[in-house]
């Protein structure tokens, strides 16, 4: 319970930081943090894989990637003299307000206080481990199998993606004829 | 194959051919087509009607969209055979005229003739509401380019109006089409009109359903507010084009008012006959009064017709047998005189090179035949017994009167005002000293055997309508319930 | 594991598409430009045909079946443990998009070489794009939904962004990517309430999951009526109807729907004519798909969840208003075109919203055959664009530069009339009975106003389309050069299509198929009450629904 | 021999398409010849159809009729019927015509569209004879529309003269006015009495058909009715306020003037009241109307005659006012009378017009009298003859016109609805009547020539072919008196009313009856008022040799220069209708259509293309507010459907 | 268990406040990482919402579904920062506030 709400705590703080400062690096490593909460809130829903992954991918992998290209374009903090649209912040917030709003009702209101199924702490096939997860993957009565491989073909793309916009030298070679 | 199916095959083939034939070629090609097509309409006229009054000879009925239920349905009674046989003449007088037509645009030409002539036909004979709406406004494709091509760049305003109007006016139907498509599941002009005197749809559904098909046709024939897309697109069209235009496809609106609105809600017509008929009693002074003030003798035929398209609509609407027969008379009759009126029209600009009014003048001696011909017609619009003018408006009047006593004695002094600006602009364009010395031909040849033709029936019409009565007034009767009143 | 091949064969079209897209790629790799183009490009052409036959058995299940559930008595085809599906509905749209890709990488093949673009990339990106799109048309479960999505739409930011030596076409796509990310984020959040709502409602309903997730349309379905009459109905739980807004949002962005739809007019102008050809009518595709299957659980419970049906109502209108009257004022030819796009999308969501009342197949089919009718005249008219530009200059855009195209270039003239007038919705094209048909379904489903003023509307754009003949025909030419350079197979792709339109609008028996079932009009009865009892009880479930009693 | 009464009609109808078509090549004499020949055919036929009638029963016979339409109730046919008031005009106008045919073929033979001018007068006769023969209203309507048409064209026949044609335009749109008023008045019959026949099964003029209409509430418009018949009439027969036409006419060749505008096609109103009077009778307000305005058109017109310079004008304004005194008869009751003097004025009106036109002729195109005088010793004939018309017509004892008008002055004075005061004025109309004729004669033969030298050198007197027609139209203007010689009942001289006679029912019997000294009386006063009046004027300008009485001053006095501006209606028709109509039309085609009706058509438009600048202020190409935008949509949107969402 | 009588409610409140500040992030920033960042951010809080939902229905697909969201995510950023770098090739600036050569 208060671990829970500590950890909410931290979670919101570096997520309105993220948005606040105005230091693209910082706002990258807050967001860093943020991701650690998530991943240590995973743990307290027994996701211990999910929280594996989460760790891994998105610290280890994809924010490092964003603190790299950021690095590479050497972004400084934008000078406010350049922002051309005044009043977007205002409204932003107030549709923000607006919208967080109605999804706390609508969730409040909407989830029902209902006890958690009891299921062993550790498991081998509880659903968070490893093994829960394979299992629900491959069944052939569960859809997870085809978005799965579909995937695969997402993650294709985003290697042709990357590679036909950031290489170089690409038309010269592509029109030699 | 039904003969109809032809007579809208012919034109649309022949205008096909005319494109891809040789420049030198298209006129010839034109002519047999538009003969060809004039000929095989005329063998409508035999057909025996049932008991419905559709022809039962002419009828085809053949699944085009199953889906919508919508078929290639057509079949004429003898109001869309008289409206059938005078497009075909119309066109045949268009195309045959020798006209000269600046080099290069004869395909665009007599293509968008043929073309009109084929969509025109498959509008009057379509007995499936949803063909006859694609007809309906597939026949503004060729009027359009013919306009806009001809008009010069200073038309094209003009006509992008009269489109985008013309189209509002369809679409406004096509939602009366498709719930009356929806609601008796057919889209069958028959099945429809059985469905609708089984469970007539009384009160303000009949009536909004009525309005619907009205706003189109009021855009079309043009009733009063209506209008003022049609000077403009008249000004623009070749003259050749405008007969075709104000002769067949302005008909095409009092006949929708006809078969659409009178016939399929009796009920409906009878409780907006006070606005139509007020609309077309405005309309029948309101032209008349514009008309006399024009500077250019196209423009004033173009309110002129105005005008006299009121009178037939205010027939259809007056619910009286005597004057629906004479509306449906006369829209024949208008169709020959304003067509015939554009043809001469047609040679006159050819020869001095204009139609205003202030440049024309002192023809009479000088071109005679021309001139008589002119004068003709110019009394035959202007209503004059023994022409073909006459008998149609005193028809309408009479039987309006009996109804509607008010409107039809303002729409009598009618007879006035058309005297007066048809009068004034003859004795402006003919009479009086020549304005230039440039030699002009009269009418002979082909131009004198197609005009002669039209005075023959100018005066063939206006004393022996009887033919066409007897065969109209089966018809006419169709609107009996209104009698009553 | 047969079940999986079952599965398998039971979806070839879209595998067939990726594992020729990853061919084509090992094609490149040998790399000798030119001849390599044609060999490629003929690759592709071979894998799309593959697939247009793989659909073709599937094209005469009843449309639909598994949407209009409950409704059709044709079983539900469940492939993938019931996440996908291939029906009537998915494979016409599938043929539609192998047509697309084929037309687009026809049109694009010198295209890309005036600009010194790869194709080997392009190509295979196209078919990635197009097997995407095709997941989405016969997705019955969300997630597969949502990953066929990213497929085409990341696809497409990298092809909005092929030129990569034009500022315009990297701008678009960095718009294209930042806005879709936003909007996938929010279908996202709408998933994962759908989700939660739908599990707790099944619980409530005391249900069991064997199969299936709590994401299938037809669970979702079924919990539906099972909770219709209880205390707490999930048709009106807040975090369902929460969820499925958004889900209609993230899809209404790819679908462009007004307000969602201010970045296509700006991709559009800056993509590759071709990227635009084809995202504006697989995206489409995708999106209408996805939308008439899974609103189509809203059918059964329509008077409990009115509201989304008015939210669906006003932005069909606004966004038929809207993308008409911006249109107006363009003299970007492809904006223009993004913009009347717009309006076509809102009204295909008037054909959505009439499937939500009606009985029978006519709205949804309607909806197919529109999108087959929008594909092939907006595709026809970006290849005219292509096989009028020049290369080394700047795409052939300018309207003002149609001016008296007629004498110069008549065969482009005619073509792109053509095109124009069934954009238009004039007689006798293709766009008019796609008009004719959604219109009559709408009515059919009583939505007067809406079909009424949507009419209406549509003048505005007979205005704008006309204009460009205008400019075509009546007016004097800038200038008397021909600008016929490109030509080629654009050249053929535009006058294919054209062709195509003007016989789909002539002779259309063939792909509207027979007359529909007569009793339909009216909306759709709520079912009875003591229904859901027994539906808890199971034993009533239909074949093949993942449910079991506990 | 049934077939008799279409003869007479299709003869000229067949002279009117030969000339038409052929005309051209039957050269000079030949065309007119042909048009004369037809004329005098079908006089003939007339006159055996007098017989015929005489002897049918009921003194009536038909045609066969051909029917023109029909819609069911309706039924509307060409069918002729004659009976004497018929026949009477068919002698009139096929007689007449005949000489003024003949009179033509002289008058006309320098013109180069002789043929055109031959087949008009054909077409004339034609229609004329269709409006007095047609058995129903529409057929009448027909000829009524036709000699209109025609006149217009006669009028016109001139055209390179801009009066001329303005003039033929003038008649052709006044008489319209009249037509429309016609028109009303049909349909309003036809509602009422279900048909448009005269006779026969309930016709319009029989008892049982008035019966019938009666019943269908004919009560209520049975005054409205003859009004509108009576304006119809107004506009063809040049009565106030729709005279004005008649002057203008004069543009036309004067044989035109004569036979139609003069002898034929002005009395079409009078027979038109005749033939309806059984429905004038039942409307007592009507007649006052017709009476009252009769008078005032007499007076007016006599009015303006006396100032008149053209010799023309002078005839045609006399022809209005005789016209009038017909209309007052009319009003009066006495429908045999005014045929009477339509009969009379016939002849001695044409005589006086060809007169008048042979002096032209002579004077070669000259019509004002102040370039005339003294021609009496030039064109003897001529003078002579006109001298006999002018006398019948100013009302000297024992001439045609002393008789017939002495009639309508009796039925002024004592007729139904006749007084004192009508009577008076009518009196003082033959006073005038007589002043100014012998002042034209005068001003035209008396005195010395005024003219140019040329002109007097080229003075002659007209050929045979113009001068039999004078000389037999004199004679009939001195003996038609004597059809019915009432007034010589004054002196005890008492012959029988054989014209009365002869009308029999046709023209509803009501000779007013007075005591004998009474009638003596107004007898001797109207004697003495026109022959005092005669020799006044004509001693007057006798003395006067430059043909003038008055002097520039006294001429500039109101009353004459009123009378000389023919009272200013012209200029009055202009301002009240004429220039607000222009005025109207220019601001209904210039403000209410191009602007008004027009102008919504293009706001339309033009509301939309603004709009469509606004809304893509939105479409600003920043990532950040496209969001916003999405933002704001997606607010809406779940906003909407949480309030809404039911239970 | 001490997290046993956490409610639901609250995870999914905290993700619903997440997701917010992700959208609103979105839209005041103007360095397209950033945003895209912030893009991640309404991701993940939709992560969070999904295990919380399985976790509390004893089912597997919240966890399933968000391992396909990562995956996704993925892909999106390696493309997406890709196209940032394309652009900033072309010219050295990639503030959002001045790309809008196309408008209108």
């Amino acid at each position: 319970m208060i671990l829970f709400l500590i950890i909410a705590a931290i979670a919101l703080a570096t997520a309105l930081l993220v948005v606040l400062n105005p230091n693209p690096v910082r706002s990258a490593l807050f967001l860093v943090v943020n991701l650690f909460c998530i991943a240590g809130l995973y743990l307290l829903l027994n996701a211990y894989f999910l929280s594996a992954v989460q760790v891994i991918v998105y610290t280890g992998a994809i924010m490092v990637l964003f603190l790299f290209v950021i690095m590479l374009l050497n972004l400084g903090t934008p000078d406010r003299s350049l922002n051309k649209l005044k009043a977007q912040a205002p409204l932003a917030v107030l549709g923000g307000l607006i919208l967080a709003g109605t999804l706390v009702w609508a969730v409040t209101k909407g989830a029902p206080p209902i006890a958690l199924p009891t299921e062993p702490m550790v498991g081998l096939d509880t659903l968070g481990s490893p093994q829960g997860i394979g299992k629900t993957l491959y069944d052939p009565k569960k859809p997870w199998l085809f978005p799965f491989e579909v995937t695969s073909i997402l993650l294709l793309i985003a290697v042709i993606g990357s590679v036909v916009l950031a290489r170089r030298s690409y038309g010269e070679e592509a029109s030699k004829s | 194959m039904s003969i109809l199916t032809l007579l809208i095959l012919v034109p649309a083939l022949a205008a096909l051919i005319v494109a891809l034939a040789p420049q030198g070629a298209t006129r010839r090609i034109a002519c047999l087509g538009a003969l060809l097509t004039f000929i095989a309409s005329a063998l409508l006229l035999r057909g025996m009607p049932g008991p419905d009054g559709f022809f039962e000879d002419s009828i085809q009925r053949s699944d085009w969209l199953p889906a919508l239920r919508i078929q290639f349905h057509v079949g004429v009674d003898i109001v869309s055979t008289l409206m059938i046989v005078l497009t075909a003449l119309l066109s045949v007088a268009a195309i045959v005229m020798p006209f000269k037509i600046s080099a290069g645009k004869e395909k665009l030409y007599f293509g968008s003739l043929l073309l009109l002539e084929a969509t025109l036909i498959g509008a009057f004979s379509s007995l499936n509401l949803v063909l006859f709406y694609v007809f309906f406004e597939a026949c503004l494709i060729p009027v359009w380019f013919l306009a806009g091509s001809f008009g010069g760049e200073k038309a094209t305003k003009a006509l992008m109006k009269f489109f985008l109007y013309t189209v509002i006016g369809s679409l406004v139907m096509l939602s009366s089409i498709l719930w009356l498509g929806f609601h008796f599941q057919s889209f069958s002009y028959i099945d429809i009109q059985h469905g609708l005197v089984k469970e007539p749809l009384l009160g303000q559904l009949g009536l909004w359903l009525m309005l619907g098909f009205a706003v189109a046709f009021a855009v079309k024939t043009p009733l009063f507010p209506f209008h003022s897309w049609q000077p403009e697109t008249y000004a623009a069209c070749p003259t050749a084009g405008v007969v075709l235009v104000s002769g067949a496809m302005a008909k095409l609106g009092t006949y929708g008012f006809w078969r659409f609105c009178i016939v399929l809600f009796p009920e409906a017509s009878k409780q907006a006959a006070p606005l139509m008929i007020g609309l077309a009693v405005v309309g029948i002074l309101y032209g008349a009064f514009v008309a006399a003030m024009q500077r250019d003798v196209k423009r004033l035929i173009a309110y002129s017709s105005i005008s006299h398209l009121g009178y037939i609509v205010m027939g259809l609407f007056s619910g009286s047998t005597p004057a629906i027969s004479g509306a449906i008379l006369q829209m024949v009759n208008h169709g020959i005189t304003v067509g015939g009126l554009f043809l001469v029209l047609g040679l006159i600009e050819e020869q001095t090179g204009t139609l205003k009014i202030r440049s024309l003048g002192g023809l009479w001696d000088r071109v005679p035949l021309l001139s008589r011909v002119f004068l003709i017609l110019t009394l035959a619009s202007v209503g004059l017994p023994l022409t073909n003018g006459f008998v149609g408006e005193f028809m309408i009047l009479l039987g309006t009167f009996q109804n509607f006593p008010a409107a039809a004695t303002l729409a009598t002094t009618g007879v006035i005002w058309s005297a007066v600006y048809m009068l004034w602009m003859f004795q402006r364009v003919v009479y009086g000293p020549a304005r230039s010395e440039q030699p002009l031909t009269d009418l002979k040849g082909t131009s004198q055997w197609v005009l002669g033709f039209f005075v023959v029936l100018v005066f063939a019409l206006g004393i022996f309508p009887k033919t066409f009565l007897d065969l109209i007034s089966p018809i006419a009767a169709l609107a009996a319930p209104m009698e009553n009143k | 594991m047969s079940e999986i091949l079952e599965s398998l064969q039971g979806l070839l079209a879209p595998l067939v598409i990726m594992v020729c897209g990853m061919l084509v790629l090992l094609l490149d790799l040998r790399r000798s430009a030119f001849a390599a183009r044609k060999s490629l490009a003929l690759a592709c052409h071979i894998g799309l045909a593959l697939a247009a036959i793989a659909c073709l058995p599937a094209l005469n299940v009843a449309s639909l079946a598994g949407v209009k559930f409950p409704g059709s008595d044709t079983p539900v085809t469940q492939l993938f443990g019931a996440g996908m599906t291939m029906d009537g509905f998915s494979a016409l749209l599938d043929l539609t998009l192998c047509l697309v890709a084929a037309l687009v990488i026809g049109m694009s093949g010198r295209y890309l070489e005036d600009k010194r673009l790869a194709f080997g990339e392009f190509y295979a990106l196209i078919l990635f794009a197009t097997s995407g799109a095709m997941v989405m048309t016969s997705a019955l479960d969300l997630i597969n939904l949502f990953v066929g999505l990213e497929v085409l739409s990341v696809a497409l930011y990298i092809l909005a962004g092929y030129a990569r030596r034009e500022l315009r076409s990297e701008e678009s796509a960095v718009k294209y990517f930042l806005l879709g990310a936003f909007a996938s984020g929010f279908l996202l959040y709408g998933i994962a309430l759908v989700y939660g709502a739908v599990g707790l409602g099944a619980q409530r309903a005391g249900m069991q999951l064997v199969g299936g997730s709590y994401t299938n349309v037809m669970l979702i379905t079924e919990v539906l009526r099972a909770t219709m009459h209880t205390a707490t109905p999930l048709a009106t739980s807040p975090l369902f109807v929460v969820g499925i807004t958004l889900i209609l949002v993230g899809l209404g962005f790819k679908a462009s729907l007004v307000p969602f739809h201010t970045y296509a007019p700006d991709v559009y102008e800056g993509a590759p004519a071709p990227v635009a050809a084809f995202m504006s009518a697989v995206a489409k595709i995708g999106a209408f798909a996805a939308l008439a299957r899974f609103l189509q659980p809203l059918a059964i419970v329509e008077l409990q969840t009115p509201t989304i049906r008015h939210i669906i109502w006003g932005i069909a209108l606004a966004t038929m208003l809207l993308g008409n009257i911006l249109a107006i004022r363009q003299v970007n030819l492809k904006r223009m075109l993004a913009f009347s796009s717009v309006a076509h999308a809102g009204y295909l969501l008037v054909g959505i919203l009439a499937s939500l009342t009606l009985r029978n197949n006519i709205a949804i089919d309607s909806v197919g055959f529109y999108l087959l009718a929008y594909s092939l005249m907006n595709v026809g008219a970006f290849a005219v664009i292509v096989w009028l530009g020049h290369s080394g200059e700047e795409e052939f855009t300018d309207i003002r530069r149609f001016a008296g195209l007629s004498k110069r270039n008549p065969a482009a003239a005619a073509t792109l009339t053509i095109l124009l007038f069934s954009l238009a919705g004039i007689p006798l094209t293709a766009g008019f009975l796609g008009k004719l048909y959604l219109f009559y379904a709408a009515v059919g489903a009583q939505l007067y106003w809406l079909a009424g003023l949507g009419l209406v509307i549509s003048v505005i754009g007979v205005a704008y389309y006309l204009n460009l003949v205008v400019q075509m025909y009546f007016r004097e030419p800038l200038d008397e050069s021909n600008p016929e350079v490109r030509g080629g197979v654009a050249k053929n792709v535009a006058i294919l299509c054209a062709i195509l339109t003007l016989a789909l609008g002539v002779l259309p028996s063939g792909i509207l198929g027979p007359p529909s079932p007569r009793e339909i009009d009216g909306p759709a009865p709520i079912v009875q009450p003591g229904l859901p009892s027994e539906r808890v009880g199971g034993g009533a479930a239909p074949p093949g629904a993942p449910m079991m009693p506990r | 021999m049934e077939l008799l009464p279409w003869i007479v009609p299709l003869l000229p109808l067949v002279g009117f398409l030969i000339n038409a078509l052929i005309g051209v090549r039957l050269g000079k004499p030949g065309a007119g010849l042909l048009a004369t020949a037809m004329l005098w055919a079908a006089f003939a036929c007339s006159l055996v159809l007098l017989g015929q009638v005489q002897a049918a029963p009921g003194k009536r016979l038909f045609s066969p009729e051909f029917v023109w339409f029909n819609a069911d109730t309706l039924s509307v046919s060409f069918k002729l019927s004659i009976d004497t008031l018929t026949a009477l005009m068919l002698l009139i106008i096929t007689g007449v015509g005949a000489l003024i045919h003949g009179y033509s073929m002289g008058y006309m033979s320098h013109e180069k569209n002789y043929s055109r001018y031959f087949a008009y007068l054909n077409l004339f006769v034609f229609f004329m004879l269709l409006l007095v023969m047609s058995s129903n209203l529409v057929g009448m309507f027909v000829g009524w529309e036709g000699v209109g048409l025609a006149s217009y064209l006669l009028i016109g026949f001139w055209q390179e003269k801009k009066s001329a044609t303005d003039a033929g335009k003038k008649a052709f749109i006044v008489n319209r006015i009249g037509d429309a008023a016609l028109l009303i008045a049909l349909f309003l019959i036809f509602r009422h009495f279900g048909t448009f026949e005269f006779y026969g099964e309930k016709g319009i003029l029989t008892k049982a058909g008035i019966d019938t209409a009666l019943g269908n509430g004919y009560g209520l418009v049975s005054t409205t009715v003859p009004i509108l018949l009576f304006i119809g009439a107004c506009g063809k027969s040049a009565q106030l306020p729709l005279h004005v036409w008649l002057a203008d006419a004069m543009e036309g060749p004067t044989p035109v003037s004569a036979l139609i505008h003069a002898a034929t096609m002005v009395t079409a109103g009078v027979y038109l009241l005749c033939r309806t009077h059984e429905l004038f009778l039942m409307a007592p307000g009507a007649m006052t109307l017709v009476a009252i305005v009769g008078l005032l058109t007499a007076l007016v017109a006599a009015s303006i005659g006396l100032a008149q310079n053209d010799i023309k004008k002078v005839l045609a304004y006399s022809t209005v006012s005789q016209l009038g005194l017909m209309f007052l008869a009319c009003g009066s009751g006495a429908f045999g009378v005014a045929m009477f003097h339509v009969t009379t004025h016939a002849f001695f009106k044409a005589l006086l017009f060809l007169g008048s036109g042979s002096v032209i002729h002579a004077m070669g195109g000259e019509q004002d009298m102040r370039k005339m005088g003294g021609l009496a010793k030039k064109l003897p004939i001529t003078y002579a003859t006109m001298f006999i018309g002018t006398l019948a017509i100013s009302g000297i004892p024992l001439l045609s016109g002393f008789f017939s008008k002495d009639e309508i002055l009796l039925n002024a004075f004592a007729g139904q609805a006749g007084n004192a005061f009508q009577w008076g004025l009518a009196l003082l109309v033959s006073a005038m009547t007589a002043f100014y004729m012998w002042r034209m004669m005068a001003k035209t033969f008396s005195g010395e020539f005024r003219g140019t030298e040329e002109q007097e050198h080229h003075l002659h007197e007209s050929p045979i072919s113009m001068t039999a027609p004078l000389g037999i139209l004199a004679v009939l203007s001195v003996f038609s008196g004597y059809l019915n010689p009432a007034a010589l009942k004054a002196v005890a001289v008492d012959l029988p009313d054989t014209f009365g006679h002869f009308l029999g029912e046709n023209a509803g019997e009501s000779i007013a009856e007075v005591n004998h000294n009474t009638e003596l009386m107004l007898v001797l006063a109207s004697v003495a008022v026109a022959v005092g009046f005669s020799l006044f004027a004509w001693r007057k300008y006798k003395k006067a040799t430059n043909g003038e009485l008055l002097t520039e001053k006294q001429r500039q006095s109101g009353w004459y220069e009123l009378a000389y501006q023919k009272w200013g209606f012209d200029e009055l028709y202009n301002e009240l209708f004429v220039r607000p109509g222009k005025q109207l039309a220019t601001w209904l085609w210039r403000v209410a259509d191009l602007r008004g009706v027009d102008g919504l058509v293009q706001g339309a438009g033009n509301m939309i293309g603004s709009l469509s600048n606004l809304l893509s202020r939105f479409q600003n190409g920043y990532v950040r507010s496209y969001a916003l935008t999405m933002l704001v949509g997606v607010v809406l949107v779940i906003l909407t459907s949480l309030l809404g969402r039911g239970r | 268990m001490s997290m046993a009588d956490v409610p639901l409610s609250w995870y999914l409140i905290l993700s619903a406040l997440l997701f917010t500040t992700g959208v609103v992030g979105v839209l005041v920033k103007r360095n397209p990482i950033v945003i895209f960042m912030c893009v991640e951010l309404m991701l993940n809080a939709v992560n969070l919402s999904l295990v919380a939902f399985g976790r509390y229905l004893g089912d597997a697909g919240g966890q399933m579904l968000s391992i396909f969201v990562m995956a996704v995510a993925a892909a999106e950023v390696a493309v997406g920062l890709g196209i940032l770098i394309a652009i900033f090739r072309l010219r050295d600036n990639i503030n959002v506030d001045e790309t809008n050569t196309m408008r209108g």
